[in-house]
């Protein structure tokens, strides 16, 4: 899809999409202006939703909901959504500052997700996929039972369908009000990831900010190519807890997608404007393989 | 003399034993009614030693699990295993020594072995991070994990560390993809693996070598999608709450097994696994065997579906669906 | 303006054509015979320059294959591939820039393409360690294989490096281990591999991406066992014999169809590759492209059996046996 | 294996192993008195020999020749010997400094052996193998065509007969008299080495002083397990080379075994007198597999 039909998508559905409530600062009405987290210019509002939410100054990446993750990489109209009824409950008892089960509540109505991540058929470039997207705003798109469930679900489904999978990823970690339960779900997403490979089916992720601790050491890093948006912040230790351990304070640009490329992590960092393109011919590439075009 | 470590709820009993042990180093021969009073000096102790283990609450199983005296995992290979010979390296960067890697026999069975490997002292310590591992150890552990699957050896493995290494160069060497790698490895591997939780269980490093097709709990052994006080740390923005946070976790031997993540408890001597480790290594070996033995019969294609069949079934959800 | 690099053996030619480019520029509307003269010059320049080339020697061969503007391998995927995404990273260290990994297009073929990666000026050279590879370059290349492999897409690779790094961090992180390890899976990648050699192949390192089932070599492209410079400085204790251990390595693209190793020469413009770009990449481009569409057409075990059987018969041996 | 049974076995074939010429500072009668390299002792030869040839003051490994290696290696009189007729020739006709073929005539005059691998099959702990062994006074034990072969074949003979493969190795790289022929040998046995690991039957290498340059970069460390002997030079690039690249000295004990051990590139630094003991072992387990004793 090019950019100029994404814009054309995008102010088609603008008013349908109603699921997905907007990013922060993006539940204005269009004509607001809004500070950017990065370079803290005032952007209007408007321009931000054209321009992917990116910063048309520095390029900053504002945090996408899952619903727009989904806008921004389904071709228009293809996305079904399955298992939206998947949701968490609170198998521990878990209080500590606060229950869980209020957790829970307020993150539901803040985001208007039942999950911290959306899955779905669709089609990208035409390509039958299993597309997945977390939301950071549902208790930081923690891992618990319901997440690891809808995620080795959507590999599930793809190996059962002979589809590729697409996740975008967003993740403060395992959801630790789960305890173990969060835990293991690490296992059983990587099992379910495997099992897709072994099957020789591709998987693409594309890690946003911020993707750490076991959503990273999971899932999210098991793809066959890994994409990355620029300064994404992307690592299994968080910052603060590294800094504690070694007492010092940690580099520029640490864990950004950047340093992850520098560092043999990744494959490429994508801008979002582009990411659309790149998802599309990396499937040309990994679902026909070597066929003749 | 090395300085006991003492645990804050064994300080009681601690205190009682000190003074049973100066009382039987007393020549009690020409007090004879004395030395009845020491026995049941003695008795007493062991009830309360009985009720005191009895009733640990997480947090203090936390203690147990964490205790230096504690015997790891080379303590365990070393008394349950035969004709032991130690891997090395990962043939990418280095031989991280947080990690054991070994073939081994145990009751007649070759396998191979892997652990997370805590140090017995400071120098120790140093030279294995304290059981904290980083990119090139779990990347050991895959090369073994290959070597048993390719040859056919059951793996064994032992868990023991606080978690995996949170550093700059742990980072710098992708330590979320060596975890995750490790994860998608084990979950695949087509040779039995038996994991045994011997003390502590500390969140992605543990859990990057440790489940498979049972896992066998050590009583005060815990197990831990955070340590309680990272946990009490975010939640209440205060490290001393860890007490009450260990008991929200579920992370006990106790909790995995009503959780279906562990296959069951093995009992330890009251006063915890340091104070009678053969005892324990007997058990372990014998638990060990027998899951060996179990599995040895299942062939490689059920063996898979089942783990998979075993990972897929954990997790607590609701639905919404009709 | 950039410096021209001039080899020795070319100097005379070079020193014709700059007179040459001086009389064109000059205005010779008012002397036709002068102009006449030009043409002339320049025929025989010509001849001289096919002269030249027709009869270089092995050392002067490697002369041109260093020519700082020949074609690089970027410089062919650049021209003859589309589609073109650059893969990055081993995954357990590095990005080593000296390598180019990517997916592309040839001619219609889907592909998987690597090649060594020299620089075109100091500061790329410097990142691109001129084209030597680092353990991390070969593991890039590794994974990319695999991904090439798992999806079935052929892989095309270019050779183009004076060697692997010999360096104290090359051999910290197992460059002996890292080529070692690429020769095996690439033995026995079920993928077509087609090598093409556009400029320097030295010894391992050009090897651990350097051979398949088809091994094309450009005419003034070298391969060998060794650097002329380094056997001569072994072998007579003078680098300055490079010139004349050259013609004893049987490193030329010529001497490699007579040994087996290679399967064509393919022919360059008289000057080298780099007088006339566009020609090599389309004569490139369309040898690769049937190399693809005769081994697409190999069912992926017979692909095997041959390319072990290439490989097996290399090498000349005496025999004793009855 | 214990020690003493190979002392015994060493005793009973003193006089009957005629095939391997003795090593350096071993060709003379027995009484006679040799430096070592390392810590410049006087040692008494017949001592040396009753110590697997490793310095009784400072632990220090002299070289083997290919026979004592095999005779360390093999059980006692389970060695045959195969392929000891393909022999080295020169194909590109080669002169630099001097003829190849005079380097040949005089490495087979100096060391008995017809080229630089001698490769048999033989037991170790009762287990059918195919033993190779390098030997460093011919060229180097650099890899030519016919060192090549011979190192496929053992790849082979193993493969159709179903035998583990040990390897003790040593070797100063390619032998570059041979030209690129030389080159493909390292392709060419790691392919073999490969067909053999898809397999799954085992194959150790036992490296020792000096493994350089193509050999180490090819089928030496392509084994399931490594072990190497203490102090052994093992590498891809010559510490001269290095040291001219980089313009500095290389610190102490680079490319050493422990060094190698130290940056995970072997599995276990084994003194010589354990190495047979070692091997049975770990034949133990990589043969018989999981089969429970
Ligand atoms: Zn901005
Ligand atoms: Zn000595």
């Amino acid at each position: 899809m090019s950019i100029s039909d994404w814009f054309k998508a995008r102010e088609a559905r603008r008013y349908t999409s109603a699921k997905g409530a907007p990013a922060r600062g993006a539940d204005l009405p269009d004509g607001v202006w809004v500070t950017c987290d990065s370079c803290k210019r005032i952007v209007y509002d408007g321009q931000l939703a054209e321009n992917f939410r990116v910063c048309p100054s520095c390029g900053h990446h504002f945090d996408l909901t899952a619903h727009q993750r989904v806008e921004l990489l389904a071709d228009p109209g293809s996305f079904t959504e399955f298992d939206a009824g998947v949701t968490s409950t609170d198998p521990l008892g878990f209080v500590a500052a606060k229950p869980y089960v209020t957790s829970l509540a307020s993150a539901r109505e803040r985001s208007g997700l039942p999950e911290a991540v959306v899955c779905g058929r669709a089609t990208i470039g035409g390509h039958p996929v299993v597309l997945g997207a977390m939301d950071f705003r549902f208790i930081g798109a923690s891992m618990g039972s319901a997440v690891g469930e809808k995620v080795t679900r959507t590999f599930e489904v793809a190996l059962a369908e002979r589809r590729a999978v697409v996740l975008s990823t967003a993740s403060g970690g395992a959801r630790m009000q789960e305890g173990m339960l969060s835990l293991m779900q690490m296992a059983k997403t990587s099992a379910a990831a495997r099992r897709l490979a072994e099957e020789r089916l591709p998987y693409l992720s594309v890690l946003t900010n911020p993707t750490m601790g076991g959503v990273t050491a999971s899932f999210a890093v098991l793809a066959d190519v890994i994409l990355a948006e620029p300064g994404a912040l992307v690592g299994f230790a968080g910052p603060r807890v590294i800094e504690q351990t070694i007492k010092q304070h940690l580099p520029k640009g640490f864990q950004t997608s950047e340093f992850l490329l520098e560092h043999g992590m990744v494959d490429e960092v994508v801008p979002r404007g582009q990411l659309p393109a790149r998802v599309t011919l990396l499937l040309d590439y990994l679902v026909r393989g070597g066929e003749v075009a | 003399m090395k300085r006991r470590h003492v645990m804050d709820f064994e300080r009681p009993l601690v205190e009682l034993e000190d003074k049973l042990a100066e009382l039987r180093s007393l020549d009690l021969a020409q007090n004879p009614e004395l030395a009845s009073e020491v026995e049941s000096l003695a008795a007493q102790i062991d009830v309360l030693r009985e009720e005191t283990y009895a009733s640990l609450s997480p947090w203090e199983r936390v203690q147990v699990s964490r205790h230096p005296d504690r015997p790891k995992t080379q303590d365990y290979v070393a008394a349950i295993c035969t004709d032991v010979i130690e891997l090395h390296g990962d043939r990418t960067f280095g031989d991280d020594e947080a990690i054991l890697a070994a073939l081994a026999t145990i009751d007649g069975h070759r396998v191979a072995v892997l652990g997370h490997r805590k140090g017995k002292n400071t120098s120790e310590n140093i030279a294995r991070n304290f059981g904290m591992v980083h990119p090139e150890g779990f990347r050991k552990a895959m090369r073994v994990m290959r070597l048993a699957e390719k040859f056919g050896l059951p793996l064994v493995t032992f868990i023991d560390t606080p978690g995996a290494y949170p550093g700059i160069e742990a980072e710098e060497r992708g330590q979320a993809w060596a975890i995750a790698e490790s994860l998608s490895l084990l979950s695949g591997l087509r040779v039995p693996v038996v994991a045994v939780g011997i003390g502590e269980g500390g969140s992605g490093g543990a859990l990057a070598i440790g489940f498979g097709d049972r896992l066998i709990m050590l009583e005060n052994a815990y197990y831990s999608v955070i340590s309680p006080e990272a946990c009490a740390s975010i939640l209440h923005k205060d490290a001393g709450k860890a007490a009450e946070v260990a008991s929200c976790l579920s992370m006990t031997a106790t909790d995995l097994v009503g959780l279906g993540i562990a296959d069951e408890v093995l009992p330890e001597p009251a006063g915890g696994a340091h104070r009678a480790p053969e005892e324990v290594f007997g058990a372990v070996r014998a638990r060990v065997a027998t899951a060996l033995r179990e599995l040895g019969s299942v062939g490689s294609d059920e063996l898979q579906e089942r783990r998979y069949a075993r990972l897929r079934a954990i997790g607590v959800i609701g639905s919404d669906e009709g």
